[in-house]
């Protein structure tokens, strides 16, 4: 198994805060992997970092073998990594065809000035994302109009657009109402397998961290604690005290 | 569209260019609402990015005194070259400008070039050795592509010659604003993050808008210097860059045709407030702007839009005002 | 250039600088709040110096004391603030607070121009000039040149006034500290029971106010005349911006700069002296995107 | 002690509640539950005052329309947003004493509600000095959630708090927020959540929202749903 | 012609800005003026009527609003303008449209120096004459000075003028030093900074072609701080700001008038049209008349001098614009001054008043004393030379040979 995505030594700190602390982690190709930990364990700085938002004090992060460490989220995106969001970044403005039609566009750098948006070959492929993350009946309303839920779907599918390599979910079924959240992750998952994308997702939801993941890594006070399988993790006495919690 | 703004345009243009038959002291004033124009269509496109420019009256300057000296260097010059030479030394300054002011957004994006604007004015103003100081630089009337002409056919050729070309640079920025690029240009007002994590740089995509806004605010400057025949350092001031954002909020913000409509409107009544209400007519434009922006924030564009919506809701879409009656009876 | 030209400069960049903060600050602290660029900020200054030169000339003309130039320019300010100021938010600007900041500034302009031609009407054209103020504090010498103790002492010391008591208000006042909850968010604001319309009122009052004292201060110097504010609030759009917006100590430290700047160069090199605010600003934008005393922003993802 | 009584409210146009009734009593403990866009967050901003509306809604004995959205915290109410709306220039604990300082609580009254929240949100206390424009994305419901405690002594309404949680935590709050149910008998409570497991064992009953009406509904049918 | 019931006129004038200083009395001026010729039958009987357009507006808002007053309007006469770049764009126009123009108060030297024109006149002298005599009236009443500095507004006038300033007193007194050389932006609210640095030079004389708000900060604060005991001041335009400035403007700073242009006029303070009228004016505005007003009355009477000399060219018929136009050549006319003559090139000539401040009972600001008056022939560019290197050309001598009547206060 190659690593697709390689991180060594990462560190960074925020005043006393320390999000980072020599994180080292390996992404294997076509894996499912699920990072869960407690609030403000350094998740989503992971991802960050991974991402080319935040640079880390030390350390370094490999993409593809690629030394990416330095690299603005634009040239990571370009090699293929893309993301989706905690809080979804959408287009406010425009509709949710839309989004995925300038994602579409930006994938294949469309930028002759009198071709139109609404008439890229890639249209038909959007529509099909659309339908896939069950809004195809939003596809033409403004998505800052539209419910936290269904731009969180959108957010999944404009990343899935770009036809990445690797994608980074930032619990993307937080703010899903539970009634929809595994439908849509099963249609998510099957499109990451069918077309070999690889995923790293930050999640909350043990639930769904069972279902679809393949590996599972545990983040605390910035630190790599546990890796392996879902089942073993998640029995685990540490995660169980700190991540999930007991039923009382 | 539907059938009746379809043909709202074509009928419009019909009428400005019957206008000066009706009265010919309009011809230049319409001329120059024309140059207005165009240089509040380069304050849309950066609008559509959510960036305001107070300082946009730069590329207009910088045009029109190309433009000035170039006319001097060769003894009147040639209508053809001015254009060209001008348009492409605001691209040029709009190129080294741009790279500084796409780095910042909002306030800051519209004082830098407020900046840079009174930094090109005060030149302009200072080295009046150069420039001619406040007094500016005449310009002769060029040659149009070697012939030489009277001022009346030589009004005319402007005003109409305006008019096709503001026609065409019209259609080409409204394709642009439904091209991807267009569209990316509006994303970085609702967020640059994922234009970034698109794998598009924000900056150029800025830079790309602002080039091509520069490009248009320096064609309404050459076609205002040869019709006024003369430049001042006043084409840079910063007032005038308001005026340009003004006169693009009064067509309708974003809006193609909004910028001529503004354009028109507001030099008709400037012009006829600053004749008739000689000391008030800064007053009055103030309430002009402000019943705009009050009663109607979409502009004149939106105000006809509503005016035809309304009209349209007793035919075409009678169904749909029947719901909202129904609905609001409830 | 000698010590005593240095120190004739810096004198010289220190009492403009006092002037050109007293203005800026205002308009920061407005857009720090109500996130409006004021272009009408200019007119509020312009009114000042205006209610002080015009009712100051007639008092002293009726034999008042000059001592009373004093508490007529605190009175001036409060007076344009709250009547002005107060008129304006309450009937314009609280209309567009959700609007875009394009259509928010143009509203601005737009009162700018209504004002404009207000000051005509009710002044005329006519400069006025009213030193009274600056008279009865007299001269003092410095390295053999003549100073007046108004611009060489009052003044700067007025500015460090203010300068350090709306830092004590927004630091350490619970209202000052509502203000600037209501300036990041204003329907959390509301929601944890402050009253931003009244937030928003008294501080596009006080930010006028400022302005005006500015121009009353101002007018003990120089004539009033038409277009005195579209000068002044170019030179507050570049002294905000180059603090850093919404930034009080900022405003003062690019006063400042702009001021010594300016002084100098009139001593050095006179033809840059117009570009002197427009040149600090793009080399501390291009050092400090943010300004000066600018925060970055709080992170998004 | 909340009463809609036919309520409508729109949003750009779409009316999102429709001749919404409902009464919830003193001291009960409400789940607002709904499908994603149902409605649920429209309905607190619409008691906080922040849409326009149609129709009456009471609290207690006072038509709560005709208070101005500034006044209702005073009433009691506290609020913790979906979004969270942290005031970032300020620390965490600054955030959460600012709607009792803003209500001229006393002094000793503001330190005895700070050591109730922190005791109920022990994590609160160790992000205390931190600048709340930097902590996480849970780690911001918390304080959210602290904020409205700190003046939501009739009416504490919470939107969606565990929603990015650790669920270890969440289960904790969900604990905490009963006892405090328990110990403050006074205080009513509506919790919106579209994970509604977890309130399984503390709201006494649920509405649910769906195509803007609002109907009773059953915490555990939904969950089975 | 037939004889129009109208005779109208179009003037440009600032109402509005900082120049509005000149533009309103000029405008009040002209309505009292044309009022007074209407009373006794207009010109050739018939009456004038004004239209006004704002040169505060902005270069273009004027532009169309002189074309609308020629092409749609069709005004007979247009008097523009007060502000010398709008006349530089109105002359070629004014040209092209076939319309009589007076540049009734701006006064650039270049127009009819760079160009000759058929319809275009200026109804006063120019600036060259101004700055000559005013270097003339400082080495005849101070000959003994040494260094000079200047302090002008940053605009195309306060950089022309003391250029030409600069050339002439070089020419007559090559010994001159120019210690200081001030260019403050227009508008300048204060010049603190230029007066510290002055004090530390402490030049013999200051000049300022400044006018308005400009002039008026620049002396009050210069005479605060001192400035104006240790040098001489030298102000061509403060004719203008005598009144507004009172007591501040001290006694023994010298003083123009951009022409012979004072109220009171030491040749025809006592003549009952002229008196009348500046107690009338004072009375309407509050204020005595200044420059612009003059310059008004030059206009006007011009006008009526021009209608009334091809009326008689044209036995007594109503003329023909054209016919107008011709008159102009070698008119006389006198409006509240001296006689002004029409020179061929359009442009002309008129005599220079200069005087010194004093401070007298009655007067609750500085009045002039030990005043001079040049003949305006002298001074004036001669046809077809360029003001600047004619104004090299000149030798110290000149100022000896230099015809001048002097008078006092009261005389
Ligand atoms: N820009 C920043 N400035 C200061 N502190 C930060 C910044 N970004 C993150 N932190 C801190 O670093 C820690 C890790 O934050 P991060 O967002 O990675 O947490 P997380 O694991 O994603 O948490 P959550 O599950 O709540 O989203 C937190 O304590 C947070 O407060
Ligand atoms: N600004 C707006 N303009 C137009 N429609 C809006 C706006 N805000 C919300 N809506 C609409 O109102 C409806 C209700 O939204 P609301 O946020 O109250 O739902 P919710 O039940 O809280 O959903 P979620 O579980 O996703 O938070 C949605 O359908 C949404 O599309
Ligand atoms: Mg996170
Ligand atoms: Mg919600």
């Amino acid at each position: 198994m190659t690593a697709l995505l390689e991180a060594k030594g990462l560190e960074i700190h925020f005043g006393g805060v320390v999000a980072a602390s020599d994180v080292n982690l390996q992404i294997h190709e076509g894996k499912n992997l699920a990072i869960i930990g407690p609030n403000g364990a350094g998740k989503t700085t992971f991802l960050n970092i991974c991402t080319g938002y935040l640079k880390p004090s030390a350390g370094q992060v490999f993409f593809n073998g690629k030394g990416i460490t330095r690299k603005s989220p634009r040239e990571i995106t370009r090699l293929g990594v893309a993301r989706a969001f905690q809080i979804p970044q959408l287009f406010g403005e425009h509709t949710a065809l839309e989004n995925l039609l300038i994602a579409a566009a930006a994938r294949e750098r469309r930028w002759a000035p009198f071709t139109r948006l609404g008439q890229i070959p890639e249209r038909a492929e959007m529509m099909h994302l659309l339908e896939m993350v069950n809004c195809v009946h939003v596809a033409d309303r403004p998505v800052e109009e539209l419910p936290e839920g269904q731009r969180k779907l959108i957010d999944i599918a404009v990343a899935l657009a770009l036809k990445p390599k690797l994608l980074f979910m930032d619990e993307p079924t937080s703010g899903v109402a539970s009634s929809e959240k595994f439908a849509v992750l099963d249609i998510v998952a099957k499109a990451l397998t069918e077309s070999k994308v690889t995923s790293v997702f930050v999640e909350h939801d043990m639930g769904i961290v069972e279902r679809f993941a393949d590996e599972v890594a545990v983040w605390n006070r910035g630190e790599v604690l546990h890796r392996g399988m879902p089942d073993d993790i998640l029995s685990h006495a540490d995660v169980v005290r700190d991540v999930i919690g007991e039923e009382i | 569209m539907s059938l009746v703004p379809r043909l709202a345009i074509p009928l419009l243009l019909i009428a400005v260019a019957l206008l000066p038959f009706l009265a010919p002291w309009s011809k230049v004033m319409l001329t120059l609402a024309l140059a207005k124009g165009l240089a509040v269509l380069g304050i849309v496109v950066l609008l559509h990015a959510g960036q305001v420019s107070f300082g946009h009256a730069l590329f207009f300057a910088v045009a029109a005194y190309s433009a000035a000296f170039l006319g001097q260097a060769f003894g009147g010059g040639e209508l053809v070259s001015m254009v060209l030479i001008g348009v492409a030394s605001a691209v040029v300054v709009g190129l080294l400008v741009g790279l500084f002011v796409v780095r910042y957004r909002y306030i800051f994006f519209g004082m830098l070039n407020l900046a840079f604007s009174m930094i090109v004015f005060s030149v302009l103003e200072k080295f009046y050795h150069y420039t001619g100081g406040s007094d500016g630089l005449q310009v002769a009337r060029p040659l149009v592509l070697g012939i030489e002409m009277e001022r009346p056919a030589f009004e005319s050729l402007l005003f109409y010659g305006g008019l096709v070309i503001a026609v065409i640079v019209a259609w080409a920025v409204h394709r642009y604003f439904d091209s991807p690029i267009g569209h990316m240009l509006k994303t970085i007002k609702t967020n640059e993050t994922r234009l970034e994590y698109l794998g598009v740089s924000a900056r150029r995509v800025l830079l790309v808008g602002y080039l091509v806004s520069a490009a248009l605010c320096g064609l309404g400057g050459v076609l205002m210097a040869v019709a006024q025949g003369i430049v001042t350092p006043e084409y840079a001031w910063w007032i005038r860059s308001g005026e340009l954002v003004f006169i693009a909020i009064l067509g309708g913000a974003g809006s193609v045709s909004g910028a001529f409509v503004g354009a028109l409107v507001y030099e008709v009544v400037r012009t006829y407030a600053s004749a008739f209400a000689g000391d008030v007519w800064q007053m009055i434009l103030g309430f002009f702007l402000l019943g705009i922006i009050l009663y109607a924030p979409r502009g004149l564009i939106g105000v006809y839009g509503s005016f035809m919506g309304r009209i349209g809701s007793n035919t075409a879409s009678g169904k749909e005002a029947k719901r909202r009656a129904m609905e609001a009876a409830e | 250039m000698n010590l005593q030209l240095i120190a004739l400069a810096v004198f010289d960049g220190v009492a403009y600088a006092a002037l050109v903060f007293m203005v800026a600050v205002g308009l920061t602290l407005i857009f720090g709040v109500l996130r409006i660029l004021n272009v009408a900020h200019g007119s509020f200054y312009a009114i000042g110096a205006y209610v002080v030169a015009s009712v100051g000339g007639a008092i002293f003309a009726a034999g008042w004391s000059p001592w009373l130039a004093f508490p007529l320019m605190l009175i001036a300010a409060a007076v344009v603030g709250i009547v002005l100021g107060g008129l304006i938010e309450r009937l314009l600007l609280r209309r567009i607070y959700d609007k875009e900041e394009a259509l928010q500034i143009l509203v601005t302009f737009a009162v700018f121009m209504i004002l404009e031609d207000v000051q005509r009407l009710v002044w005329g054209v006519q400069p006025y000039f009213e030193a009274t103020a600056l008279q009865s504090l007299g001269n003092i010498q410095v390295f053999g040149v003549y100073y007046t103790v108004y611009q060489l002492i009052l003044l700067p010391l007025v500015a460090l006034a203010v300068l350090a008591g709306l830092r004590l208000f927004l630091r350490h006042t619970l209202s000052g500290r509502l203000i600037l909850a209501v300036t990041e968010d204003r329907e959390a604001a509301t929601a944890i029971g402050i009253d931003t319309d009244k937030i928003y009122l008294m501080t596009f009052m006080l930010g006028a106010a400022l302005a005006a004292f500015g121009g009353a201060l101002a007018s003990a110097t120089t004539s009033v005349l038409p277009g005195i504010g579209a000068d002044m609030i170019v030179l507050s759009f570049a002294v905000a911006a180059t603090a850093g917006l919404g930034q009080i100590e900022g405003a003062a430290l690019a006063a400042l700069l702009i001021g010594l700047g300016r002084s100098f160069a009139v001593y050095l090199m006179p033809e840059l002296e117009v570009l002197i605010p427009y040149l600090i600003m793009l080399l501390v934008l291009l050092w400090r995107p943010e300004g000066l005393f600018g925060v970055t922003q709080t992170r998004k993802i | 002690m909340l009463e809609f009584e036919n309520v409508t409210v729109s949003l750009a146009g779409v009316r999102v509640l429709r001749n919404v009734s409902f009464k919830i009593d003193a001291s009960e403990t409400v789940a607002l539950i709904g499908a994603n866009g149902a409605g649920k967050t429209t309905a607190l901003r619409t008691i906080m005052g922040f849409t326009d509306v149609s129709g009456e809604i009471r609290f207690g004995e006072m038509a709560l329309t005709a208070v101005a959205p500034a006044k209702r915290p005073r009433l009691g109410i506290g609020y913790a947003p979906e979004d969270r709306r942290l005031f970032s220039a300020f620390t965490v604990e600054d955030n959460i004493l600012m709607p009792g300082q803003v209500a001229k609580l006393t002094p000793g009254e503001l330190r005895r509600r700070l050591d109730l929240i922190y005791e109920i949100l022990p994590e609160l206390r160790e992000l205390a000095a931190r600048p709340a424009g930097s902590v996480s994305g849970g780690q911001g419901k918390m304080v959210a959630l602290g904020r409205a405690l700190m003046i939501g002594r009739k009416l504490i309404m919470l939107d969606e708090p565990f929603q990015g949680l650790a669920p270890a935590l969440a289960r904790r709050y969900a604990e905490a927020l009963r006892r405090l149910r328990d110990t403050d008998s006074e205080v009513t409570l509506i919790i919106t959540e579209s994970n509604p497991g977890l309130l399984k064992n503390f709201a006494d009953r649920a509405l649910v929202i769906d195509r803007g009406e609002v109907r009773a509904g059953s915490l555990n049918a939904e969950e089975a749903a | 012609a037939d004889k129009p019931d109208q005779l109208q006129v179009g003037v440009t004038a600032f109402l509005s800005g900082p120049a509005s200083v000149f533009g309103e009395p000029a405008k009040a001026a002209a309505e009292m003026m044309v009022a007074e010729m209407n009373a006794s039958g207009g010109i050739g009987g018939v009456p004038l009527k004004t239209y006004f357009v704002d040169e505060g507006a902005g270069g273009e808002a004027v532009l169309a609003e002189y074309r609308r007053l020629v092409q749609d309007v069709e005004v007979d006469a247009m008097f523009a303008s007060i502000s010398s770049g709008n006349c530089n764009k109105i002359a070629p126009l004014a040209e092209d449209l076939k319309v009589l123009n007076f540049m009734w108060d701006c006064g650039t030297q270049r127009i009819f120096e760079e160009n000759s024109y058929r319809y275009v006149f200026r109804t006063q002298g120019h600036a060259t004459p101004e700055m000559l005599s005013s270097v003339l009236y400082l080495l005849k009443t101070k000959p003994d000075f040494k260094s000079i500095a200047v302090v002008n507004q940053d605009y195309a006038w306060g950089r022309e003028s003391w250029k030409m300033f600069s050339a002439a007193l070089k020419a007559m007194k090559p010994d001159v030093q120019i210690v200081a050389e001030f260019f403050p932006k227009f508008g300048a609210p204060d010049f603190s900074t230029e007066i510290s640095r002055l004090q530390a030079l402490r030049p013999d004389v200051i000049v300022s072609t400044s006018w308005g708000g400009d002039l008026d900060t620049f002396v009050r604060q210069a005479a605060q701080r001192g400035l104006t005991n240790t040098s001489t001041l030298v102000l061509p335009l403060a004719e203008s700001s005598l009144e507004r400035l009172g007591k501040a403007l001290p006694a023994g700073h010298i003083v123009g008038t951009r022409g012979d242009h004072y109220f009171l006029h030491p040749e025809r303070k006592s003549d009952l049209a002229f008196s009348g009228f500046v107690e009338a004016f004072k009375e309407k505005t509050g204020a005595y008349p200044i420059y612009p007003v003059f310059h008004m009355s030059q206009a006007l009477n011009a006008l009526k001098a021009a209608y009334e000399k091809a009326i008689a060219e044209n036995g007594g018929d109503w003329p023909e614009r054209e016919q107008v136009v011709d008159a102009m050549a070698g008119l006389s006319f006198a409006g509240l001054g001296r006689e002004v003559r029409i020179r061929e090139d359009n442009q002309g000539i008129e005599d220079q008043l200069l005087g010194t401040t004093i401070h007298v009972d009655g007067h609750e600001f500085a009045v002039l004393d030990n005043m001079m008056m040049f003949d305006g022939d002298e001074l004036t560019t001669p046809v077809g030379q360029e003001s600047v290197s004619w104004l090299e050309q000149l030798t110290p001598e000149f100022v000896g040979k230099v015809k001048v009547e002097a008078f006092s206060h009261g005389s």
